[in-house]
């Protein structure tokens, strides 16, 4: 029986919860060095590296509900990096690597595991992407290769290649580190390492407004439910409510609000052992460790600043799923849930620096915001800590817009998972 | 599954609709400078709020638009199209 | 000792009809109407599973599908809900999670390590020391999910349906059955749906034995059963309610989507256990389970109970245990049973002892409860273990409250408060189109159940009419029916308060003591109501724990959100039928009778080439030779056809597409090329100008109805004097290619094909075989040809016509494969293969197609931005034609000094110049024609391409142009 | 929901006819003008019907009569009358109506019978015109590329209704 759990055995009540995850401070205080908006995991990694690599503990996270209770919670829960341009390569690269030792940082389980990662092509373009997504990741040393229909089969028997008939698989973008992990643990984790180092977490407290001086050039502090705080630097970590907040220091950003759906099945005897995705049906499967088959798919249409369940998802979900995986349809659904995706024009994050001085801006996440929590975390810091934006993130500053720069994420369009 | 109550062809689920964005006035081309046209093709005033909206009926051909609140998802008004027009 | 009774007034038996199943391989012998767990009380075994995480054993316990302790699966069935699911003839199961069975379960003895296993282990342990990682997965990993999934399973898809009535009601108990009376009554057209085999709900299994409801009841069936305008579900299960009073019932047969006007949620209580030392051996129940195996199996629960109340229906239920023939040995009354009204003096009447402000302590026994221990409660709710008073008992009751099936009130957004007179939480208002009634809405009293169901029903379908009924509606009751804290710690623990998730008191609250102390936290970290039973029996206690533990009030620690499904529902259910709408052109019988081999684009099913040859190359080979020297025939049918009219139409064309088009001539063809607001090429085509105000736009097979929508919204948004029709299945399309074209279609035309009166780029209407068509000399395959355009209905006739008058000629069809290379040698783009999501004109080497001088066109001011930024070009490549390496395939990277330097977007081996060539972005606008550049192969491989000037075939374009009469003349 | 036959209608033309003039046309029909999304019926099927203020649709019976009638009264330019190819049927029997709730969300029963309807049904667009005299009778139409698909699944689903 492993030592730590011995030492949690005989531990005795009184001393559980010492040090807390997460202490509940009475007040806020009436000034802090950095106020990050956001306490999910983006949120507090960020605060986590600001403590740990620049020894900036005078800083608070607002949270409006409950920490990790964002996108952090409602997402696909997949870790991998063979994005379609070098800039998204390297970034989430650089993430992943972070999550091979996070659970030994942050010493918390955080069940990572890496389980192989197709992206399926139902048709000649789509394997041209794939081809396409495969080169430029060899090229920077990334593990993604095209796959045939045999290799997927090997892998995978349970799948049915010709799909009930209409859009067969030709093959697949078969990326072997590819990865899942317990989205919540990773809140947890760095919420608690942020918090033994000084950092304050406020849960139930909402941003209601931005201070900035005279001309509005500047940020001075923010109004919150529970009072106004002042702030040296203030970043805004928000994901899906990141128009609410740019928008009270007047900045217009092209991000924009879409739901993103998710269910799970009854917890079963695990028999996935890799993360499946569907690039043309735009659908998602892996088996979490609990058990539970974590099924999605695309956004809804329309934009909506809402986590309401819709059942149109369900249906459009279950009848590919079931093209894909004949033997779904003797599972059942146990529970859908939704996220508020913030997409923005060239499927690439919005993050560094802003016009209005000591503002930062870290979102337009869309539907890759949890794979990227170590390294946007980590770079924010730097940024935050050095007003200098760090290399990796050069090429997602909001000024991108202005000269036409886009990033190349967007390809051949079909958003991936 | 969020019901449109359209005119002619009256109450319709969303799922026969098409999103065509929100109604966005484009700025004189020759008078915006760069920096003006770019922030038009993609800035969004993407906090919630009530916006006028494209809505394409598939079955009908036929173009709506409409005032969304993109908090609530509530239909609150058809808007005559001319009240959407602009000369270039 | 036959554990049935005697019939029962409201059983669900046939005792006509035997039915025989096998439980872990063991005979048991049911009737007709019985439930897999019935069947086996009724032989005797109470042993029904194993739980989740500590594999305890574990019975009969809520009875009504709100706990997964009932659990077995087989062959062809995954997670099958023993209470629930009926015992067919022949069935055979075996208990889910365990290894050996129910009885002999190999990790039966796990919970003897649970000191070990605190909450959240698997958080804190088992990852470290890092090596032993994989091996501390695989334990997870083994014991994470219930029930194993067969592979094989193909039990296939349930259609679904849609429903429309003016008042749907949910639940078909007291209220429910009155309030869809009220509603038909009253003129609406009603649904009424229950998750039970029959109507009744707690009419039938909490007051099967009060006489002073028969008539009621009998009244009640009767007219829900017999009025057509209620259509009655049973075994029918409201999924969750959406947006708009949407909501699909899953029926045994499929879900039915129903738009309701009006609802009316009658859907009743789940009732929550009291949590104390080894409140989960077997025998250890509801109250409301044991009045259900009673009611409706007949079914005697057990010979000795003891029970813990605290409200009157503990007595009601101790009532049916007696008449039952039950010995009821001790009722412990969390309060004072003298507030429990006349039921529980009859109770006492009867000669049981009953133990004022006493809770249950603990129970023994370890395959079945053997005794209880009752103890009294002291000033601060805790029970004093000084006073111990212990029962014999084989059953042990619970009727200590309940929490109202408010999940779909939730959903649809109304404000739930905590009602603490009657100790659960309920709607203060409700949304328009929704109405509550019954225990749900907190009226208790049977009667004025029924008179709230009634007014509810009538309110809803005048709502339906758009009316209002002004109804009195009974008001909630007054008595307290919920304990507010009927939860005792023990210091030996197993005191469950989530069966699923096998959570027990003190996991719970050390969660909140390690900073999970709020409900969304501790839900997740806990996993309390995470189970497939989703709360039904643990969220309303874990509520009432947390409060307590932080000093909060029920409505301040608030609840989860309640999301559906309200039970889970099965995947071949939701998915419904198969629809996949396949678009089909009119050729299709004579493409496969050539033996075309199809392609799918978009909704489009189109020939990829034709198995004439040996192998798939050789079939290609021989299609693209036939247009180069002889003759072929594609059908480009797939293509989007918008006819654009109206005084505006000139402008309409000028401000969509990048070149002028108001100055093309009447009968003359032209290039479109259209980008989007920020200057990215999305489509291209050909356009026909009919006359002065009509133009004919053909674009790209995937963008045929986008191009049409946005064209539309355009013409409405600019206000222009114009229109535009989608003709694209309307009309079909045929391009006749190769030198013989002209030859052989002159005499099947009333046309005039000569040079001088029907150019290259024109385009001409007149007739074929009698039909009206459409020539237009296009030049996508770089030969002569003429793209025939006809209606849908003649253009199978024209094409086998085609087929048999050029025969001579060796006409021969080809397909999308073989036009990729042809159009490919004359260099010509394909969009959204050639160019991505960001390409714009210049880099796709067509500054030519962009007209700045026009004043207006979509994407204009972006080009003027874009022009100066272009960093890279499309340019034309070749292999030697000696080359014999690896096989250059479209998306592999130019390489230069070892960085990326551009991509390879189109390539094919090229059987008119017997070499590969292709198109290239290259990321350097100083490269030029001449220049090599270096293509990385599949295995890495570095390998030599040569920049070549475009187009690579007829760069004169003479080929489309001269009239070759039949001569083997091939332009290299 | 027994006895429902699905059959491709014979002799029948169709016509989309569109155009600053076309309303101007349309009036001076013998049938008269039709309002929008009401059929203005003449013969079995026959009927014309308006989707826009210069937009309407005109199925003719087999003699074309009205067509011709049409041609003759709209001669100018800015009157365009574009044949329609669209696959059409007829669906007969009492229970079309139900059988509808298994392959489109529109609720025909509340419907009103003289209606012009455009539904979603099986995944495809299709218009709908009840028989004016028997209303167990609806003509439809959709795209003539799906009509081959939609014929397949329709006579599937009435199968598989039959045997309930």
């Amino acid at each position: 029986m492993p030592y730590r759990l011995l030492k949690y055995a005989f531990k005795n009540p009184e001393e559980l919860g010492d040090p807390r995850y997460f202490d509940q401070p009475e007040k806020l205080k009436s000034s802090y060095d950095v106020v990050i908006i956001g306490g999910g995991g983006h949120g507090l990694a960020c605060a986590y590296y600001l403590a740990r690599d620049f020894g900036i503990t005078n800083v608070a996270v607002l949270e409006q509900g409950y920490v990790g209770g964002g996108n952090t919670g409602r997402n696909t829960t997949i870790v991998r990096s063979n994005y379609l341009t070098p800039e998204g390569v390297k970034f989430y690269d650089e993430s992943l690597k972070l999550y091979l030792d996070l659970s030994d940082d942050l010493d918390i389980n955080l069940m990572y595991s890496t389980r192989g990662h197709f992206t399926l092509a139902h048709s000649d373009s789509a394997m041209r992407t794939s081809r396409w997504r495969a080169e430029t990741n060899k090229h920077l040393g990334i593990d993604s290769e095209v796959v045939d229909r045999q290799f997927i089969k090997n892998e995978v028997p349970y799948l049915d290649l010709d799909c009930g008939g209409t859009h067969p698989i030709m093959g697949a973008l078969y990326h072997g580190p590819g990865a899942v992990a317990r989205h919540d643990a990773v809140a947890w984790g760095y919420g608690r390492a942020a918090n033994v180092r000084g950092v304050e977490i406020h849960q139930k407290t909402q941003v209601t407004g931005i201070k900035t001086n005279d001309d509005g050039t500047k940020v001075v502090g923010v109004e919150t439910n529970r009072g106004f705080v002042q702030a040296g630097k203030v970043i805004s970590m928000v994901a899906g409510s990141s128009p609410r907040i740019t928008s009270m220091v007047g900045l217009k950003t092209p991000i924009e609000i879409f739901p993103l759906q998710a269910c799970v099945t009854e917890p079963v005897k695990p028999f996935m052992d890799t993360i499946i995705v569907s690039g043309s049906l735009h659908c998602y499967v892996s088996q979490s460790s609990r058990g539970e088959m974590v099924m999605g798919a695309s956004a809804d249409p329309q934009e909506l600043h809402s986590t309401r369940s819709s059942f149109d998802f369900v249906e459009g979900l279950t009848d590919q799923m079931m093209d894909l995986l004949p033997f779904t349809g003797g599972l059942r659904l146990m529970r859908q849930w939704a996220g508020m995706c913030d997409m923005t024009p060239d499927f690439a994050p919005i993050m560094g620096k802003t016009p209005i001085d000591n503002f930062y801006l870290d979102g337009g996440w869309g539907t890759w915001g949890f794979k990227a929590t170590p390294v946007s975390g980590k770079t924010m810091a730097y940024t935050v800590a050095n007003d200098k934006v760090h290399d990796l993130i050069k090429p997602f500053g909001l000024d991108r817009f202005d000269t036409y720069k886009l990033v190349g994420e967007k390809g051949a369009a079909s958003v991936g998972h | 599954m969020k019901v449109i109550d359209c005119p002619h062809i009256g109450k319709r689920p969303m799922s026969e609709f098409v999103y065509g964005h929100e109604v966005r006035e484009m700025p004189k081309p020759s008078e915006a400078s760069d920096k003006e046209w770019a922030d038009y093709v993609f800035s969004r005033d993407g906090a919630p709020g009530v916006k006028k909206e494209w809505w394409h009926h598939v079955p009908s051909g036929i173009w709506f638009v409409f005032e969304r609140d993109t908090l609530t998802d509530k239909f609150i008004r058809l808007v005559d199209i001319a009240e959407v027009q602009y000369e270039l | 000792m036959s554990y049935r009774l005697q019939e029962q007034p409201f059983e669900w038996i046939d005792r006509s009809k035997t039915v025989n199943i096998e439980v872990e391989g063991r005979p048991m012998r049911g009737f007709e109407g019985d439930t897999i767990s019935s069947t086996m009380l009724a032989n005797g075994v109470i042993h029904m599973g194993r739980s989740f995480k500590y594999h305890r054993i574990r019975g009969p316990f809520t009875f009504a599908n709100h706990d997964i302790n009932a659990l077995f699966e087989n062959a062809d069935k995954t997670h099958v809900r023993g209470d629930v699911e009926l015992a067919e003839d022949g069935l055979k199961l075996k208990g889910a999670n365990t290894i050996g069975g129910i009885a002999k379960d190999k990790f039966r003895h796990l919970s003897l390590l649970s000191r070990f296993l605190v909450v959240g282990f698997y958080y804190k342990g088992l990852f470290k020391p890092r090596f032993l990682r994989p091996f501390y997965e695989r334990i997870i990993r083994e014991s994470a999910g219930l029930g194993k999934v067969d592979l094989n399973w193909r039990g296939g898809r349930k259609s679904k349906r849609y429903g429309f009535c003016d008042v749907l009601v949910i639940g078909a108990g007291p209220a429910g059955m009155a309030a869809a009376k009220a509603a038909a009554e009253s003129g609406a057209q009603v649904m009424l749906v229950d998750e039970n085999a029959q109507i009744g709900g707690s009419l039938d299994y909490q007051y099967a034995n009060d006489a002073s409801v028969a008539d009621t009841r009998s009244e009640l069936k009767e007219a829900v059963l017999n009025n057509e305008n209620i259509e009655v579900h049973t075994s029918s299960v409201a999924v969750g309610w959406y947006t708009d009073n949407w909501m699909p019932i899953n029926t045994p047969n499929g879900i039915i989507k129903v738009r309701a006007e009006q609802v009316v949620m009658a859907t009743g209580l789940f009732e929550q256990p009291s949590i104390f030392h080894k409140n989960d051996v077997p025998g250890v129940m509801m109250a409301s389970a044991a009045q259900r195996m009673i009611a409706r199996y007949a079914i005697k629960p057990c010979e000795v109970a003891a029970m813990v109340v605290a409200n009157e229906d503990g007595y009601r239920a101790a009532l049916d245990l007696l008449k039952a023939g039950v010995k009821i040995n001790a009722i412990a009354d969390l309060e004072d049973h003298e507030d429990r009204g006349d039921l529980a003096k009859q109770v006492k009447a009867q000669g049981v002892q009953i133990y004022d402000h006493h809770g249950i302590y603990e129970v023994e026994g370890k395959d079945r409860v053997t005794s209880a221990t009752l103890c009294p409660l002291n000033a601060s709710g805790e029970l004093d273990t000084s006073r111990k008073t212990t029962v014999p008992c084989d059953g042990v009751m619970m009727s200590v409250g309940w929490a109202p099936a408010t999940h779909m009130l939730f959903q649809c957004k109304a404000d739930i408060k905590y009602d603490a007179t009657i100790g659960q939480f309920r709607a203060q208002s409700l949304p328009e189109g929704m109405f509550a009634a019954g225990r749900v809405n907190g009226v208790f009293d049977i009667k004025d159940q029924i008179a709230d169901g009634a007014g509810a029903g009538q309110q809803a379908a005048a709502a339906a009419k758009g009316e209002s009924a002004d109804v009195q509606r009974p008001e909630p009751t007054k008595v307290r029916q919920s304990h507010e804290y009927p939860i005792f710690s023990h210091p030996k623990a197993k005191n469950f308060l989530d069966y699923d998730e096998d959570i027990q008191l003190k996991d719970y609250i050390n969660a909140a003591k390690e900073g999970f102390d709020n409900i969304e936290l501790i839900k997740r970290f806990s996993t309390n109501g995470m189970g497939p039973s989703q709360g039904k029996h643990s969220n309303m206690n874990g509520i009432r724990i947390l409060a307590k533990h932080t000093g909060k009030s029920i409505d301040e620690t608030g609840s989860t959100t309640a999301r559906p499904m309200f039970h889970p529902t099965p995947v071949g259910h939701l998915g419904g039928r198969r629809f996949r709408a396949e678009r089909v052109t009119p050729m299709q019988e004579s493409h496969v009778a050539h033996k075309a081999v199809f392609m799918e684009a978009g909704a489009w099913l189109r020939p990829e080439y034709y198995d004439t040859e040996a192998t798939r190359t050789e079939s290609i080979h021989a299609e693209v030779n036939a247009v180069r020297t002889g003759l072929g025939i594609i059908d480009v049918s797939t293509l989007g056809k918008i006819e654009v009219f109206g005084p505006d139409a000139p402008e309409v064309m000028d401000r969509i597409c990048t070149m002028r088009m108001s100055n093309m001539k009447i009968g003359m063809t032209r290039y479109a090329l259209v980008v989007d607001e920020a200057g990215v090429i999305t489509d291209d085509g050909v356009v026909v100008r009919y006359a002065d105000d009509h133009f004919y736009y053909t674009t790209t097979t995937g963008s045929s109805d986008p191009a049409f929508r946005t064209l539309q919204k355009q013409i409405l948004e600019w206000g222009l004097k114009a229109e535009a029709v989608n003709r694209t299945g309307q009309l079909q399309a045929m391009n006749l290619a190769g030198p013989l074209a002209r030859q052989k279609l002159a005499p099947l035309t009333d046309i005039d094909l000569s040079e001088e009166a029907f150019p290259y780029l024109a385009a001409r209407t007149g007739t074929m075989y009698g039909k009206p068509v459409t020539l237009a000399r296009v030049g996508f395959v770089g030969e002569l040809g003429y793209e025939i355009h006809c209606l849908s209905g003649d253009a199978a006739e024209i094409w086998d016509n085609l087929l048999r008058d050029c025969a001579d000629a060796g006409i021969r069809p080809f397909g999308v494969e073989a036009q990729r290379l042809l159009r490919l040698e004359k260099g010509h783009v394909i969009v959204t293969q050639d160019t991505d999501g960001l390409t714009n004109p210049y880099e796709a080497g067509m500054p030519w197609a962009v007209h700045m001088k026009k004043d207006f066109f979509i994407g204009k001011r972006s080009l003027e931005i874009l022009k100066p930024l272009q960093a890279r070009k499309l340019m034309g490549f070749m292999f030697p034609e000696s080359y014999s390496g690896g096989t250059p395939k479209e998306c592999h990277l130019l390489i230069k000094d070892g960085e990326l330097n551009g991509r390879i977007t189109s390539v094919s081996y090229s059987p008119t110049f017997n070499r590969y060539l292709g198109l290239a972005y290259v990321d350097d606008m100083n490269a030029n024609v001449g220049d090599a550049v270096n293509v990385r192969l599949d295995d890495g491989a570095l390998v030599e391409a040569e920049l070549v000037s475009l187009p690579f075939y007829d760069p004169e374009g003479k080929r489309q142009t001269c009239d070759v009469d039949g001569t083997e003349e091939k332009v290299a | 929901m027994k006895n429902l036959k699905l059959e491709k209608a014979q002799n029948l033309e169709m016509w989309h006819v569109r155009g600053q003039a076309a309303p101007a046309a349309i009036a001076s029909l013998s049938c008269g003008a039709p309002e929008m999304f009401k059929i203005n019926s003449f013969g079995d099927f026959g009927f014309t019907t308006a989707t826009g203020a210069t937009e309407f649709y005109l199925v003719d019976e087999k003699d074309g009569s009205v067509a011709a009638e049409l041609k003759a009264k709209a001669g100018d330019a800015d009157t365009f009358m574009f044949p329609r190819q669209d696959a059409l049927f007829v669906l007969s029997g009492e229970g079309w109506k139900d059988m509808m709730l298994r392959v489109s969300a529109f609720n025909f029963k509340a419907a009103d019978d003289s209606g012009y309807i455009t539904a979603n049904m099986a995944g495809v667009s299709v218009w709908f015109r009840v028989n004016s005299t028997d209303p167990n009778k609806v003509l439809f139409g959709c795209d003539p590329s799906y009509g081959h698909y939609l014929y397949e699944t329709l006579c599937d689903v009435i199968k598989e209704v039959a045997a309930l």
